[in-house]
């Protein structure tokens, strides 16, 4: 097995990292990276991690609708959850609607989905948003599609835990609402993140490197999860195992 | 009550123009044929409600110029990346969008369901997306000794639901199995309207195994068999989306002359697709 | 995580004292071999929630002292008349009730079910009943453009859901067809535990045909199997109601010696039972 | 064929009549003989009479649990229920709680079941009661389960239509919020119901005979509908046709 770890090997596995002792995982629309890290996170788990997956029909144990996910979360079945965004600020509000002015938007992203909701009530939400540019991490977003933290009086148990991207990971620090870098993947600087990160975030004194799969997990990456995630994202597993 | 249509361009042919139309995601039942020939017929002025995102049918909807509003949590194709033809017509603000978010599009059709005017949704709160909710009303929790702010989110009863379903029978059960967003939809909206894939040889409600996963035709205003219904979306337990022609869509949809000849060679001589 | 326990017994082992547990009518999934087995082990202060109304299970741990509050719809036996223990218990003044009506309490549930503190219920306005009602609120419709009055009904939180079922597998998914209260129940339930008829081989919801009527194990905590289960009240699907057993509960339970020598006999000395 | 026409006969034929024209009955708990009229009802209909029966497995369309019935008739697709009462007034109200004062109440009823939601949403609303005595027809009911009329700014679609004993049928004046008798079953007079009924009612000039059914009906009733209604109803349907 050629050992050069492709930059999507290396986020399916620090995801997964994050989903350790979780016992329902949810992914949502357009999620391949973080699917393929909630199977890896099921395939390694000891417990019965439980992955629903929206749009598989094999990754799916919800029976009650379209509804399920979303009443699921609000009864607190569900521990973690995966949101993106067009733009992402340093408050963690994220942007799935479009840049420029709303509703006359320059640029039109697909739209909200469930998050104006899920980041919420779901405890542990990851950001994931591959592009790390001045682009994506925005000082503050056009639109808030859900905001990164709310008054105290909003019912909100749920909210963001990190923001991995191409060449790092934040972890969210709620009572600051500001991130702070946790690590940084092999191959980039943190004079880079700063030049590339459009929001100001906090930098501890030594910032450790973001650890890569081991030989045997990335063998679980390209064996079973390649197939497992196929059926949901038959493009991106072709595009990247050629399965 | 419910009426069997032999043609789907007769089953579409009771969908006025401006309807209030419900439709499924990718995922779900989408009726990509009934789609097709309500495009061919040249509806227009619709009101599309995504339940709760919509995905290639809204984008050809919006494409040939059907469309005048659409309530969505999303229009997304996917994988194969951004709705190029809803992209274009926001760009050019030649539709109105109502963006909302999944679980409120659910709470509402499930209002409208349970005949009540609004659903309490979790969330929301804080989002901009209320900002631009005429029938959200904050107000505060009654239960709650504290103050709670607290979304109501105004109920959804759509004219028609317009839905494709892997099977029916000949008394207008149709099922759905576990994708009961479709249920919903039928029990909220004031008609209903279906395209089978294949007629069920006997009545869905007296099979103990098919019953909980049937919509019963108390609900069903329509229905007209489509073979292959659902192409190029797929249909769930029976076949998957045709990947390579939704790359050709993708391609072709990028512009608007390519989105012409598209629909020429796939909605108005469908040789492809027959 | 979901726990399969060999004894009935065991698993109903799982319910403290002063539960909240919820249990449904007579012709859904009635878990009558864990109901005796609750009563043997004396259970005390349950808080009983019909959903939305209780029959023979519910007269029975009414009779055994295991109750402390009963809320339902109504407590009936069906044909064979007024639920001699419940009628008792009242006229004693020995037992709390919370008097609710069916779509008040399905609202309740599913409002704990989509986690919002209350839901909207039509009709009630005027009815005595919402006058001895603290967890409803009146309140007007904020979407009527005039005075309108609405009941707002408190979300329904059950500590524990207990229900038999014709199906369940060794992943713990269990399936209860048609009769869907039962999903909204374990739902909305803190707990669910179940008792099954018949252990299905495969898993339930990787077959088409059974996912749709299948309560995923997630909502699951613990099962047990129990052959002929829901005698002597029938479980739907499966086997009648055993009509001439309940005649002859109804005439030992029309006083507290019958009702004892009752017990006696089936819960303590459960020789017919067998 | 025996042409001794039981009561209850008489009475299933007399609300099936009711049901002339309806496209979906709906029939709650412990109603056998409202039940067996609607199945008549659906017998004798030329379209596609719908019945939905509590408690049967064959005369029950629904597939979304209990509150399927309950969601359908809010979306106005039941036209017609049949409630009963431990006490029914005058003013339609129904008591189907208890006598006394409640919750201290000596006389204690199954409760109210869907009756205060039902009464309000389904356009006709037959009250069932065999029992016709001062007892159960009383100038006020103890407690109100649900009231037979409402203020105007009540959203209230449904109400009561008829009354049915086994003296007489009354129907109901939805602007006086009265019953008005409007026939009489044969053996019986007038003056026993007013001494019977607790309540006052008005009288029309001229008051019909109730039509006992046919013999074709009746041939209908002791055969299919007497088969029909035995899987819920098995021990009325014995008893009442030996089936």
């Amino acid at each position: 097995m050629s050992e050069v770890i492709k930059h999507e090997e290396m986020l399916i596995s620090v995801i997964s990292e994050m989903l350790n002792g979780m016992s329902h995982v949810a992914v949502g629309a357009s999620s391949p990276i973080p699917g393929s890290a909630a199977l890896l996170a099921r395939a390694n788990s000891l417990t019965d991690l439980r992955v629903s997956m929206l749009g598989s029909e094999e990754h799916n144990i919800f029976t009650n609708g379209g509804t399920e996910l979303f009443d699921c979360a609000a009864q607190g079945r569900i521990d973690a959850f995966f949101l993106g965004g067009g733009q992402i600020d340093g408050g963690a509000n994220i942007n799935l609607v479009g840049i420029g002015d709303y509703p006359d938007t320059k640029v039109r992203f697909p739209g909200s989905f469930g998050s104006a909701y899920l980041y919420y009530l779901v405890p542990r939400v990851i950001l994931f948003r591959e592009e790390h540019t001045p682009r994506v991490l925005v000082p503050k977003v056009d639109f808030i599609s859900a905001p990164g933290s709310s008054p105290e009086n909003v019912n909100r148990p749920g909210g963001p835990y990190a923001l991995v991207t191409e060449r790092c990971v934040f972890k969210f620090d709620k009572k600051k609402a500001r991130f702070r870098l946790e690590s940084i993947h092999p191959g980039h600087s943190l004079e880079e993140i700063v030049e590339m990160t459009g929001f100001d975030f906090d930098k501890p004194s030594t910032i450790s490197e973001t650890k890569p799969p081991s030989s045997d997990t990335l063998k679980l990456i390209r064996g079973k999860i390649a197939d497992e995630i196929s059926e949901t994202y038959p493009a991106f597993s072709s595009k990247l195992f050629g399965a | 009550m419910t009426k069997h249509f032999e043609k789907v361009e007769t089953l579409v042919s009771n969908i006025p123009d401006s309807s209030k139309i419900a439709l499924a995601p990718d995922y779900s039942g989408c009726p990509m044929e009934a789609i097709r020939k309500l495009i061919k017929r040249g509806v227009t002025s619709l009101h599309i409600i995504g339940v709760p995102s919509v995905g290639f049918q809204g984008d050809m909807l919006i494409g040939a110029g059907c469309v005048k509003t659409i309530e969505t949590a999303a229009v997304t194709i996917g994988e194969h990346g951004l709705a190029p033809r809803f992209t274009s017509a926001i760009k050019n603000g030649t539709i109105n969008i109502i963006d909302g978010t999944c679980p409120a599009i659910h709470a509402g059709l499930q209002a409208a369901q349970k005949g009540i005017p609004f659903m309490p949704v979790r969330g929301i709160i804080g989002s901009d997306l209320s900002k631009h909710r005429l029938d959200w009303i904050e107000a505060s929790n009654p239960f709650s000794e504290s103050e709670e702010p607290l979304i109501l989110v105004k109920a959804i009863t759509p004219d028609i639901t317009l839905i494709h379903v892997p099977l029916a029978d000949s008394n207008g059960n149709v099922w759905v199995g576990v994708r009961r967003e479709m249920m919903v939809m039928a029990h909220a909206s004031k008609k209903t309207l279906v395209t089978y894939e294949k007629l069920f040889d006997g009545n869905l409600l007296s099979e103990e195994s098919m019953a909980p996963g049937t919509i019963p035709s108390l609900y069903i205003d329509g229905l007209a068999l489509a073979e292959n219904g659902a192409w190029p979306v797929g249909l769930f337990g029976n076949y998957p989306p045709d990947e390579n022609h939704l790359e050709i869509y993708m391609d072709m949809a990028k512009t608007d002359e390519g989105f012409k000849e598209y629909i020429n060679e796939y909605v108005f001589e469908p040789k492809a697709a027959e």
